[in-house]
Parts: C-alpha cells; structure tokens; sequence
C-alpha cells in the first residue's frame, strides 16, 4: 500500500453541487496527483437540439443546459441562431439581455462565493452571503418572472419587457446592497481564518494560465486578461455601458474570491447605467427565414467564455450545435492546479472554480 | 413506546444530483439560507446517506450516475422517503428520451414525493418536504420493491445485505 | 451526603445537560446567523428518531466500538465528577477517543479513515497541554484530587490565568469547533469517523458528543474551584466564545492546528507551569 | 470567422506554426459529419480587441486517426477525449469512455442513415 | 536458597554447553524442560528472598575471572584486527591496558562478590520467565532460518547463556565481575546480532560491539577511581556506604554513563535500532529481559546514592529529552520491529528517570516498568517474528489486510500497543505514577522539572499518535467479513504468545497484589527505607500517590475486554451496508500519515553527546 491515499470525492459529496468525480492521490493529505471524471451529467443535449427540436425551440433547451447561467445559454443561441439568419435585433433587446446576464452574474458569483466559505468550514458566512444573495433572486424574479431558468432571450430579441417601475426597483434594491457588498467584501479579505485558508492555496500561475488555455475568473485571477465583454462590441455593446476589466495577480482562491467580489461591482454600475440609459425601441424582430451556413458566438457567462458553433441547412432543425462551456476549458487547468495543496482545501478550490458541470457535459 | 412520531420532527436530508442542470440544487442551497431557514424543522444537510431520512434528488438520471443513485439509496436506512426536486427528475422532464438518460428518478428508485417546477422554488422544496414527513411517519422499516431493484420487498427483522444492490441495475437503452 | 449526591446527580443527568446544551447552542448559532433555528429540544428528537431506524452497519467490530465509546466517555466523566484524579481522568478520555479512532480505523472506508487520522493528530494536539494543566493543578493543590480542586478555597483561575487561556484554545479540538474542527471537517470527509455509524450505532456517537460538553464545562468549571458564581461565570463565558468563535472563522488545516495548540496553547501553559513552580 | 482548410498530414505544422500561447486561445475542437465525410475543427481566439476566431478544419473519412494536439495545446485532451465518444472517431493517444459508460453505443452524435 | 540461586547461575550455563554437542531431537525436550525449570526457581527466590543473602567465593575464582577478562578482551582484539575496526581495536587496547594496570595494582579482593537481594531476585524473575518464553519460541523460529544444523543449535545455546551470564551480572556486588559480565554480555549480543552474517549484520553487531565496550570501559574507570578516592573496595556495596562523600559523584557518573550505554539512550542508541538485522527472538531478548534492562538496573542499584545528586539532574534531564526525541524518531519508522526499538528506548528513559529520582514512589513505577514493559515488548516482537515467519509482514503500511488474514495476530499486537499507552495495563501504571511523580519534581526542582513534564506530556502524546497509526493499520477490513476465525501459526507460536498476552492480562487483575506484597518490599529495600503501600477502601496509596482501584477495574473491563468482545461480537438483524464511498465503488489505497525527522536525527545525537559531556563534567566539578 505505500505511502498514497487515494480520496474520493463524488459523485455524491456534501461539499460538492454536482456530480462529478475527481480522485486525489495525496501523500500526508498532500494532493500529488488529481484524476477528474466530469462527464456525470452527460444528457445528449446537442443531439437532441440537432433531432428532436426546432430551432426557435432550441433557445429554451439550451437554457436547461445549466442552471447557473442559463441566460448566456439561451442569449449566446439567440445570437448565434441570428447570425444564422443574418438577423439584427433591436437595440432595447441588446440592454435587456445585458441587463439579465449581469443580474445572473451577481447571483452566480455571490453563490459562487458563499460555497467557497461553506467549503473554507465557514458556515456564518455561508450564511450571510446566501442572505444577501437573495436580493439578486428577487430582481431576476421581477424582471423575468422566475428565479431560475429565465427563457428570457428567445431568437430575435426578448421574451418580456422591463417597466419602468420594476427599474426602480432594481436601482432601488442596489442601493441597500453596497454597504452589504462592503460589508462581504471586508470579510473575504481580512477575516484570518479564511486567509489562511484561500491564500496561497489552489495556485494557477500566468504561464499555466496561457499554456492550459483557462477562461474566466479563473484566468484573470491568475493575470490573464481574458474576457469576451472586452474582446467583441458586435453583438452585445459592452463598452458602451461601462464594462471594465479586473485582474488580480495571485492565482490564488483569495485572488478569486477578490475578482468574483469586484466584479460585482463592475455588474452593478452596468445594470445601473442600462437601466438609466435603456433605449426605446422594439423587443423583437420577426423573420421567417431558416438557418443556413455556419456561426460561431462567444459570449461571457458568469464563468467565462461561452461559445457556440451552429451549422443550419435550411430546415427546421440545425445541422449541428456546439456548445462550449466556460468549465471545459477549465477542466486542465482545474486539475492542475490542485497538486501540492492539502487535501483540506480541496473542496474549497473545487468551489473557487465554480464548476458548471451540467455546461460542460451537457 | 411508539417513536413514529419523532420522525417528523428530525427529518436529515441527504441531497443527489443525478445529472440536473443545478438550478434546483442551488434552490435547495437556498433553503439552507437565512430567508428560507429549513433547520427550523430540525432538518441538517448530513451529506452522508447513512444517517439521512430524506432523499433530495435531482436531475433526470443519467447513465453515468444510475448505480450511485442506487447505491447512496441502499446506504440510507429505513424509514426514508425520497422527493424527486422539479420536472426533469419526476419526469425527465425537457431531457426525456435524450440518449444517455434514462428519465426520471422512479425509474430506479421508490419516489414518495414529486416536486414540480423548472426550476423548482424554495417555497415548493418546503412543502414537499413538509409533505414527505407525513409519509415518513407512515412509512415501515422494510425495504421497498422498486422497479429496477429487482429485490423483493424486505420485511422488519430480517437480516438484509445491502452491499450489492446497485450491482443488479442493467442498462436500459432507449 | 450532599458532596455525592450533586456529583452522581449530574452524572446520571450529564446526557440530558449535554444533550439540553447542545439544543439551545444550536439556536444560538442559528441567531449568530440570523436564522430562527431548530426548537430548544432538537437534539432530543434527533435522538429518539434515531432509535427508530432501521438499524444498519458496515461490520460488528466497528458498531461495537462506537458504543463502548460513548460507555467509556460516560465512565471518565463519572471519575472526573466524583473527584478522581486529574491525570487519570485525561488518559481515560483518551481511551475513550481511542476506541472512537479505532471504530473509525476498523472499517475499509476512505472518509472513516482519514477522520481516524485527523482524530489521532487532534489528540496529540491537545493532551500535552490538558496534562500540563494538569500538572499546574497539582503544583497549587498538592495533589491531583479534582475534589481537591472542587473544595479549594481560592479559584485556580486567579493562580492560572494563563493556563485557562490555553484550555480555552485547546477546547475547540476538543469540541470540534471551527476553526480546529478538522477531525469532524464535514465539507472535507463528510464528518469523519461519524461517517460509517448510522441509526442505533450513530446514537451512541451522536450522545457522546453532549457527554463531551459536559465533560469540557467540567474542565473549565474546575478553574473556579468552590466558587460557584464564578464557575457559572466562567462556563457562560466559555459558551459565548467558543460559539463566537465558531462562528467568526473558517477552518484551519491539521497542520495549522497542531502548529497553533503545541505553539501557543502549549507555551502558555508551560509557562504558567513555570509560574507555579516558582511561587 | 476565419477558416482555414488543412489536411491531416500538414495539421500539425500549421497549428504549431499559428499557435502562440500569449498570443490566441484553443477554444474547442469540433466535427461536423459532410456526407460520408468528417469536417474536423479546431477553433483558436485572439486576445486581443477585436479579438478574430480562427478555425482550422480538415476533411477526413471516419476510419482515419487524427493527430492529437496535446503537445501543442496543453488542454486539448479534454476536447478531444469528448470527440472520441460523441462522434466515434479515432484521435491519436485517445481511448473511449471518457464521456459514455461503457455499454454505450459509439457516436451518438452521428446522423443515423 | 543457596543451591537454588546456584542452580539459576549454573543451569544455563550447562544447558547452552549440553545444546551445543546434543542432537537436535534431544535439545528441543532440553530446552522445554530448562525453561520452565528456570521460571520455576527465579518465582521461587523471588517469593523466598527476604534479607540480602552474600556469597562469597573463593579467592581461585578470582584469578579465573581475571583471567577470563584476559581472554575475552583479547578476542575482542582478534575480532577487531579481522573485521578491521579501529574503534573496537582502541577500546579493546585501553580496557585491556586499563584492566591490566588494575589487576596489578589493587589488593586482591576477599569479601563478598555476589549478592542475591530483593531487587536482584526481581530481575532474575524478569529475566528468567520471559527468555525462556523467548527461547520456546525460537525452537521453531529458528527452524525455519535459513542455516546450518549447527548454527540452529548454536544460535539456542547462546541463547541460554546469555540468560546463565544475565543472572551472574544482576548478583555481582563487585564490580570487577561485574566487569566481565558486562562485557559477556556485549559478547552474547555480538554473536547474536551477526548471526545471520551478512554485511549488514557484522556491520551493526561491530557498532554495537564498541558501545557497550565504552560501557564496559567507563566501569573500569569506576573501579580505578574507587581505588583512587581509597573507598576500599571496588564493590557497588561500597559505593552505596560512602553517598555522602563528594568524590562518589565521578564514579556514580560513569556507571551512569555505563548504563546509558547498555540503555541505547542518545546517543548510544544507534545499537539498538542496528540489532533489528538479527532474528527477531534476539530483538525480543535484547528489548524485553535482558541487555537493555541492565541500564534501569544499574541506575536502581545506585538510586540511594543518586538521589538528588548533580548527576541525577543530569540523568533526569537527559532522559527526559531522550524520551520525546525517541518517540519523535518513532513516528518516523515503518518497520515494525524499527518503531518497536524506538519506543524501547524511550520507554527505557523513563525508567532511568524513574531510579534516578529515587524516591518511593518512582523507585516503584521503575519496577513496575520494567517488569510490564518486559512482558508487552516481548509479545510484541515475538508477533513481530510471527508476522516475519507466517505473514511475510515486516512494514507497518503494508499490514493493511493483517486484520482480514491474521485476525489473533492483529489483536494480540493491538493489545501489545495498548497495554503500553492506556489504562489499565501495568506498562500505563508505570507511566502514569511517573507523571504523577514528575509534578512533584516541578514543584523540587523548578525549571528541569518543568521541562521534563512537558518532555513526557508531549513524548506521551506523540507515542500515542504512533500506536494509533499502527493499530489502525492492523484493525481495518472490510465489511463484507464479519465473522472472524483465528489463523492457526503452530503450537510453539502460538503457545509462547498466549502465555505473555495471559501475563499482560494477570498483570492488571493482579497489580494491587503485586504493588503491596512484591514491588513495594522490592523498592524498600533497594532504597533502604520503608515504602508504604496502604490499601484504604477503594483506594491504594504508594507513597504519597493514590492508586483509585475502581476507575482502574471497570478501565480493564473497559478496554482490554472492549477489544476482544469488539471482534468476536456479531449483531444479528442487522443490515450490512458498504462503506460510503461517495456512491462510488472503486478500491481505493489507504496508508496513514508519516513524518520524516532525518533532518532532526544529528541534533538529537548532538545533544546526547552534550547531555553525555554535562554529566562527566557536572560530576568533576
């Protein structure tokens, strides 16, 4: 038997969300060597987006992809099946679905950011950050008309509108978060335990970072400046409404923990700025036409770069549907960056990660 | 003495995705959070199915996580009760007829409780929680016959091995 | 009379003090995090619930020992509250651990394990420091007696300041509080050696646990000798600050823990050692 | 988009030519069935603004092995060990399962004739 | 008592010649029949000895003494010039030089050479019983070693006169016998750690062979400063009429330094840990009853006259950092037989602590250690050998699956482990009353007492961590075995172990028995004062120290009981379910921590030779 202890963790684990495997071979609770399985939630959505459904149908099945970020699913189809049509959607559509994805965002990250502490053995700030999360909830319900799996890009534009008073509402409700974000903000940072824990701990350096091809947070925590908000305007005008680029340099769970926190930040002075600058216009443009040649769309989900391929060949039902995930390209560098880590802060780094399984494996 | 009662009141959830999209996991997350608050029915998230009561499960089943569904289920000692959290695991929902699912978790396990939605809210999680505790305390100490168990229903007092029932799942292909 | 009948009042009663303690902690932590919390007798609807299961375990060897454990726990509490020596009832509870790290060693599950390891690694944590208190206590007292300790005049908390304050940072080992609660870790091996027990057999662990409370109080309890104000005092304080601390900190790794108890806890007691010996 | 056509015996070459690690990302590599033929993809971005997708594609019959990128592109084995099961072809140093249970039939992402 | 005591001397002797020249068939009834004789006269004079019983001998004997000494050293001479060790050559030239000027230039001696007293009958129980039980085991043992016919007899006749020349060592009073005993002893162990003559073997039987040569050569000073202060002389008699003198303290340092060298303390223990290369029944010889056990009795011999000197001081200190430094470079191990010489050596410390503080009290844990740890330590290394022979096991990591094939092996081990750290095994009485008596040090002597308690607190705790490591190596199966069947090893195996797991379980039931009629008069007249021992309701009181008997009864019942029921019980009605391993079922490899202390191993001797230095000074100044 040796020196090694292999350790599971999943496919059922308390600190896990999803099912996914990995294996640690440690050495003293030194992780040596990691073996990842993640294909558990492997369902056959691309099939059956290709078979089974009609392309304007297919914007509510990719949003089951994953639950997290279904609106970059569903956004990211839209804009991809578009292209395929050679459609261009009005501009109030574009705000809207900004406006969602960054309200995903805030709730995607501060989750993200409330099982680091739950998996750190934080369980008050577990707490608290699920209490402040709800707020997020609460918006995305108003503005969508459900807490999860929004269905709120359809291809052309928008579902719903936003009434005026429900902006209010969200300006509103922003306000009473700053001085919580404030408040969160000091603990990730400062409280010692927690330090001890996320610092130094789970480290991707820049070079892994380029070489392993990470997307996300993941990757501007380690210095990367990588963001698809600031590589395309076509699509989606980022920069008019204020997008900024945060990078840390640590690599570490802490230097995660700080970009998700100062992110939020970022979302919230965007959602302000569509909401004070929405334009008045049309929700959706009507076509007829089917979907033909090829299109590739990229789009930032809360986790990264999301990216679509689509072939259409003037039926009905596509030719082809590639879905990309943010994890996907994680999943090397995920698995890297466990080795030479005590096996105690394994759940925590699973957990700085963000895993979206359910994109990955679709 | 007559200890039904107190299943109710001490209800351990063990919660399984079984290959959902994790909208309904985070809503389950939610419950835990101070606005939903579900210890207040003496529930803990053990994450162990050896000293859990209630199973949450999730998702539609996949192929790959059949057999882990099963076995997490045969570690749970009885009385439990299972709750199959929104449309994709009572149904299999959007994902049903998908090739590699297999379509909802009664396909593999006795389900008691069937939450609707997708995704499912807090507020439905709870009621059917709260659901499922009224049959928890109806419920016997044998095992339950199930459609892919292939194990006859075990009485009280009798000696069970339950450490190879996920072994007799065979794959079902649609 | 009076001097046996409270020691073997509260002996009989220590599951129920424990297990009353462990509801209303509890509701404390959940209003620390702004939640309602379970009712105040929680833990004794978990008990009887646990009874009532099916009753289920990995082999016989495993659910025997963690049945001793909780029998033994009781046992080395007896001798701490009837008076006995000091040195004797440490290594007692370390017997008692010893069958729950054994249980844990016994069966081939990789969770169970790990918390066996964790569990050894906690003991050497905090026992040299519970036994250089202990000895600190003999150096005032002449004797190892606890009913020495419990008739003296003068509180040992005004002798040994220091000394409290290590056992104050040993507790959370001990009790399995955040930050050193690594041994129990949940979100790292799903409660350790707890894991593999369930229904009946997860009771007696489960039980032993409240015995565990009891038997800390105790401990802290013994620093205010017959003073009895103090002594609530004392244990009032404790509870606040292990829950305070528990609340306000995220966990450490095994070898944080040991390098903190051996390094801090361990020099304060040393030192307060020294102290005594001195004066 | 930009697509450039390669074959399988020059692939290599022309990706490790184009590839710079600080300069692009490999995003995800594809296959789209062309009649009896395989499109095999290799999607690569800028990190620049604008940043430009470029695709390398190369036509090949399902039995033919296709090079691995591995020691181009560190990541890629995730990519490819998915293509594997998904779309039953051969990827050099790849084996099956890592996606699919064993019992699975292979590629069913292939249009069924 | 006369003969019976002449008969212990002797038996062994002849017994170990008659194996050499008998046939095989013959030597095994001889063997058998040898050791219970010898258990059966060593229980005997033990019960029987009261007053210090003399025995002179006549002045002929003298000069064969001397000239054995003549020809043992130039042996060792011969030895050295044929394996080519300068350090075994020097030590052998001074000691024979040093030997030769002493014969020359001190009076002949007439007074009495041999003295059977309390605490020597002790040590000849010790010794006796359990090396025979050794000696029953490697009947078989040695077997199945890979050897010659004659080795095999070989190998059992130096067996039984190590024991003849052990029981001659504990009786001497004069230190020139005591001298030759000494040095056969060294002899013996030479012999028996090069047994199997590989390098390795003659490699760590040469370290060994000049250790305990600077034992042998630290006594010769003693007698030349005997001589020298004009005590009169040479006799350990002597030394103990002249405690007040100030000029004993450099003498008492050297026999100090002797046992240190016999004890394997730092930074002498590197012997110890080499003799592992020999068969195991010469592992469990060394460590349990003869060898090393002379260092503890060293020390109790001179404790009246140690007490409370400088070099008492040092001794404690030392040992006290010898203990958590063995303990330390214990976790370090994998070997079994490696772990269990580690823990030797500090189990070993605490006894010297122990004589050396030689109060009533600690003079009683002494010999409560020396005799439970004989018992444990033996039916450790004797499983150690089972494990070896039957298992093919010599790592601990790799003893996994023992809980699953060896089930009586696993316990019996588990057991041993336990019986030295927990209540209520006799080895845990002894180091409880240790700690006990260490609080009253700190209250005494300030800083070094404070400084050894915490040495043994964490010592304590660091050896419990290692047992725990251990024993849950050798518990784990898994549960699809739930009823257990004892392995069979062989009648002489499995015979030998159960005797010493019976004595390690008598050891608790019958301690307050001992402690009152056995260990108490032992350690009064060791110390020359009363001990009391009271028995006062449900109390015990050895000295100043309260023995709870309650607590200690319902801990027997506790654990020893709690560890054997735990394996035979079986639960009926109840489900079996697997273990969790997060729905998986995949195999996994276990294995537990380890520690690395290679860094820490040159500052441990570093300061052993410091400690060593600071003793032969604090005794010159």
């Amino acid at each position: 038997m040796g020196r090694q202890y292999e350790i599971p963790v999943g496919a059922q684990h308390i600190s896990l969300l999803e099912p996914l495997h990995f294996k640690f071979t440690t050495e003293n609770e030194k992780i040596i060597r990691t073996d990842a399985n993640v294909y558990y939630v492997h369902r056959g959505i691309e099939q059956a987006c290709c078979s089974k459904f009609k392309f304007r149908q297919v914007s509510f099945v990719v949003g089951r992809v994953c639950g997290l970020c279904s609106i970059s699913h569903t956004t990211a189809y839209s804009q991809v099946a578009e292209k395929l049509l050679k459609l261009d959607i009005p501009k109030r559509a574009k705000y809207l679905r900004m406006l969602v994805i960054e309200l995903d965002r805030i709730h995607s990250h501060l989750l993200c950011l409330s099982h680091v502490a739950e998996n750190s053995g934080f369980e008050a700030l577990f707490m608290k950050t699920m209490q402040y999360r709800e707020f997020s909830m609460e918006l995305l319900e108003a503005v969508c008309g459900n807490r999860i799996q929004y269905d709120f890009s359809i291809v052309g534009g928008v579902a719903r509108d936003l009434k005026p008073e429900t902006g209010q509402l969200i300006l509103q409700r922003l306000k009473n978060f700053m001085p919580q974000l404030e408040e969160l903000v000091g603990i990730y940072q400062h409280n010692r335990t927690l330090s001890l824990k996320n610092k130094g701990v789970g480290v991707l350096s820049k070079d892994d970072a380029l070489r392993l091809n990470v997307v996300g947070p993941f990757a501007r925590a380690a210095g990367l400046a990588v963001d698809v908000r600031n590589e395309t305007e076509d699509l989606l005008p980022w920069k008019e409404v204020g997008f900024e680029m945060i990078t840390d340099t640590a690599g570490d769970v802490h230097a995660r923990n700080m970009i998700r926190l100062r992110e939020i930040y970022i979302s919230i002075r965007i959602i302000q700025n569509i909401i004070n600058g929405l334009p008045e216009s049309a929700l959706l443009t009507e076509t007829k036409a089917f979907p033909d040649g090829e299109a590739t769309v990229r789009l930032e989900a809360p986790r990264g770069e999301l990216f679509y391929y689509a072939k259409g060949n003037k039926t009905q039902v596509l030719e082809r549907l590639k879905i990309k995930a943010p994890t996907f390209s994680n999943v090397a560098g995920m698995v890297h960056a466990f080795t030479g880590n005590e096996y105690g802060s394994a759940a925590a780094i699973i957990a700085s990660y963000d895993p979206c399984l359910s994109c990955t494996a679709r | 003495m007559n200890l039904a009662p107190y299943r109710k009141k001490s209800p351990w959830i063990l919660h399984y995705n079984a290959g959902g999209c994790n909208g309904c996991d985070i809503e389950i997350l939610a419950c835990l959070s101070p606005k939903y608050d579900i210890e207040r029915f003496g529930m803990i998230n053990t994450g162990n199915p050896k000293q859990s009561d209630i199973l949450l499960v999730t998702g539609p089943v996949t192929k790959r996580s059949r057999e882990r569904l099963v076995e997490i289920y045969a570690q749970m000692p009885e009385p439990k009760v299972v709750i199959s959290c929104g449309a994709c695991a009572s149904t299999g929902g959007v994902f049903r007829g998908m090739y590699n699912c297999e379509g909802g978790v009664d396909q593999f396990i006795p389900v008691d409780v069937y939450v609707c939605g997708c995704g499912t809210r807090p507020e439905q999680i709870i009621d059917g929680v709260v659901q499922a505790l009224a049959i928890l305390e109806k419920k016997t100490k044998g095992l339950e016959e199930s459609v892919k168990l292939k194990k006859e229903a075990v009485k009280e007092g009798h000696q069970l091995n339950r450490r190879h029932i996920a072994d007799e799942i065979k794959p079902v292909l649609t | 009379m009076k001097d046996v009948l409270i020691p073997v009042l509260l002996i009989l009663l220590a599951p129920l003090l424990g297990g009353l303690l462990y509801g209303f902690e509890r509701i404390v932590k959940a209003r620390m995090q702004r939640r309602i919390g379970p009712p105040l007798l929680q833990p004794f609807y978990d008990f009887l619930k646990l009874a009532d299961k099916r009753r289920m375990m990995v082999h016989s060897t495993h659910a025997f020992l963690g049945i001793m454990h909780f029998v033994s726990l009781w046992f080395a509490l007896a001798v701490l509250l009837l008076g006995g020596d000091l040195v004797l009832v440490i290594f007692l509870h370390l017997l008692s651990t010893s069958l729950l790290i054994l249980a844990g060693y016994s069966t081939r599950s990789v969770f169970s394990h790990l918390g066996a390891n964790r569990a050894a690694i906690s003991v050497l944590a905090y026992e040299p420091v519970l036994i250089i208190i202990a000895v600190s206590i003999f150096m005032l007292n002449g004797t190892f007696d606890t009913a020495a300790v419990f008739t003296g005049k003068e509180p040992l908390l005004y002798k040994m300041p220091l000394a409290f304050i290590a056992l104050l940072l040993v507790l959370p080992i001990k009790l399995k509080k955040s930050p050193f609660d690594v041994a129990e870790a949940h979100q790292e091996i799903t409660g350790g050696v707890e894991l593999e027990f369930s229904g009946l057999f997860y009771e007696a662990v489960y039980t032993a646990r409240w015995l565990d409370y009891i038997f800390c109080y105790t401990l802290v309890f013994l620093f205010a000798g017959s003073n009895i104000l103090l002594g609530i005092g004392l244990v009032v304080f404790t509870f606040i600050y292990l829950n305070a601390l528990d609340n306000s900190t995220a966990r450490v790794s095994y070898k944080q823990m040991l390098r903190f108890s051996l390094g801090v806890a361990g020099t304060l007691a040393f030192i307060n050692l020294l102290i005594n010996s001195f004066s | 988009m930009k697509k450039i056509e390669t074959n399988l015996a020059d692939l290599k070459k022309d990706i490790g030519a184009f590839y710079k690690p600080e300069l692009h990302h490999f995003i995800v590599m594809n296959a789209v069935q062309c009649g009896d033929k395989m499109e095999v993809q290799w999607f690569f971005n800028d990190y620049a603004y604008p940043g430009e997708t470029t695709c390398f594609y190369a036509l090949i019959s399902p039995e033919e092995e296709v090079p691995g990128m591995k020691d181009i592109v560190a990541s890629a084995w995730v990519a490819e060990a998915e293509l594997v099961d998904l779309m039953n072809i051969k990827v050099e140093n790849t084996m099956k399962g890592f996606v699919l249970e064993p019992d699975f039939e292979s590629g069913p992402l292939l249009k069924k004739k | 008592m006369y003969s019976f005591i002449t008969g212990l001397f002797l038996l062994p002797l002849i017994v170990s010649g008659l194996l050499l020249v008998l046939p095989g068939k013959i030597s095994k009834r001889i063997v058998i029949l040898a050791s219970s004789l010898l258990a059966a006269l060593a229980l005997y004079i033990f019960i029987y000895t009261t007053a210090p019983l003399y025995v002179k001998i006549p002045g002929y004997v003298n000069e064969a003494v001397a000239g054995a000494d003549i020809l043992l050293l130039v042996y060792f001479g011969w030895v050295a010039l044929r394996k080519k060790s300068w350090l075994v050559g020097i030590l052998t030239v001074l000691q024979l030089g040093g030997l030769l000027y002493l014969l020359k230039a001190l009076p002949e001696s007439h007074s009495v050479q041999f003295m059977v007293d309390k605490l020597s009958a002790f040590m000849f129980l010790l010794i006796n019983v359990i090396s025979g039980i050794i000696a029953l085991f490697s009947l078989r043992y040695i077997e199945e070693e890979d050897c010659s016919a004659f080795r095999k007899k070989y190998f059992l006749s130096i067996l039984f006169w190590f024991i003849g020349v052990m029981n001659l060592l504990v009786s001497s009073d004069n230190l020139e016998y005591f001298f030759l005993f000494f040095e056969l002893t060294t002899l013996a162990s030479f012999l028996l750690i090069g047994f199997r003559k590989d390098a390795v073997s003659v490699k760590n039987a040469l370290t060994a062979l000049w250790m305990n040569q600077v034992g042998g050569l630290a006594i010769l000073a003693t007698i030349f400063f005997i001589a020298y202060n004009g005590y009169g002389e040479a006799t350990f008699s002597t030394l103990l009429a002249h405690t007040a003198d100030k000029g004993i303290l450099l003498p008492l340092a050297l026999l100090a330094v002797a046992a240190i060298s016999k004890g394997a303390q730092l930074s002498f223990s590197k012997w110890l840990l080499g003799a592992m290369v020999a068969p195991t029944p010469v592992s469990a010889l060394l460590h349990s009853s003869t060898m090393v056990k002379i260092a503890p009795f060293i020390i109790l011999r001179l404790s009246p006259a140690l007490k409370d000197t400088p070099v008492a001081m040092v001794l404690i200190g030392l040992t006290g950092f010898v203990f958590i430094a063995a303990a330390i470079g214990a976790l370090a191990q994998d070997n079994l037989k490696r772990i269990l010489a580690h823990s030797t050596i500090a189990l070993l410390a605490l006894m010297i602590m122990m004589g050396a503080m030689g109060t009533p009290v600690t003079i009683v844990a002494a010999l409560v250690l020396i005799l439970f740890h004989g018992i444990s330590k033996c039916m450790l290394f004797l499983n150690a050998g089972v494990l070896e022979r039957v298992f093919h096991l010599k790592e601990t990591s790799d003893m996994d699956r023992l809980g699953e094939s060896g089930p009586f092996t696993s316990l019996v081990i588990t057991l041993g482990f336990m019986s030295l750290l927990l209540p209520p095994f006799g080895a845990f009485i002894g180091k409880w009353l240790s700690i006990e008596t260490l609080g009253a040090l700190a209250t005494d002597k300030k800083i070094l007492g404070a400084l050894v308690m915490v040495a043994v607190a964490g010592g304590g705790a660091v050896l419990s961590l290692l047992y725990f490591k251990v024993m849950g190596g050798l518990i784990s199966r898994t549960g699809e075995q739930d009823r257990i069947r004892f392995e069979r090893t062989g009648p002489f195996y499995s015979v030998t172990i159960y005797i010493l797991l019976g004595l390690v379980l008598a050891g608790i039931i019958g301690l307050p028995l001992l402690l009152t009629h056995y260990f108490a008069p032992v350690a009064a007249q060791t110390l020359g004062q009363p001990v009391p021992v009271i028995t006062e309701g449900w109390n015990m009181y050895v000295g100043s120290m309260r023995l709870p008997i309650v607590p200690l009864l319902v801990a027997f019942f506790l654990l020893p009981v709690t560890i054997i029921t735990a394996l035979f019980i079986r639960f009926r009605r109840v489900d079996r379910a697997s273990e969790y391993m997060c729905g998986e079922k995949l195999n996994y490899s276990f294995s537990s921590f380890y520690f690395s202390t290679d860094r820490a191993t040159p500052y441990f001797y570093a300061a052993g030779i410091l400690f060593l230095i600071t003793l032969l000074l604090v005794a010159l100044i």
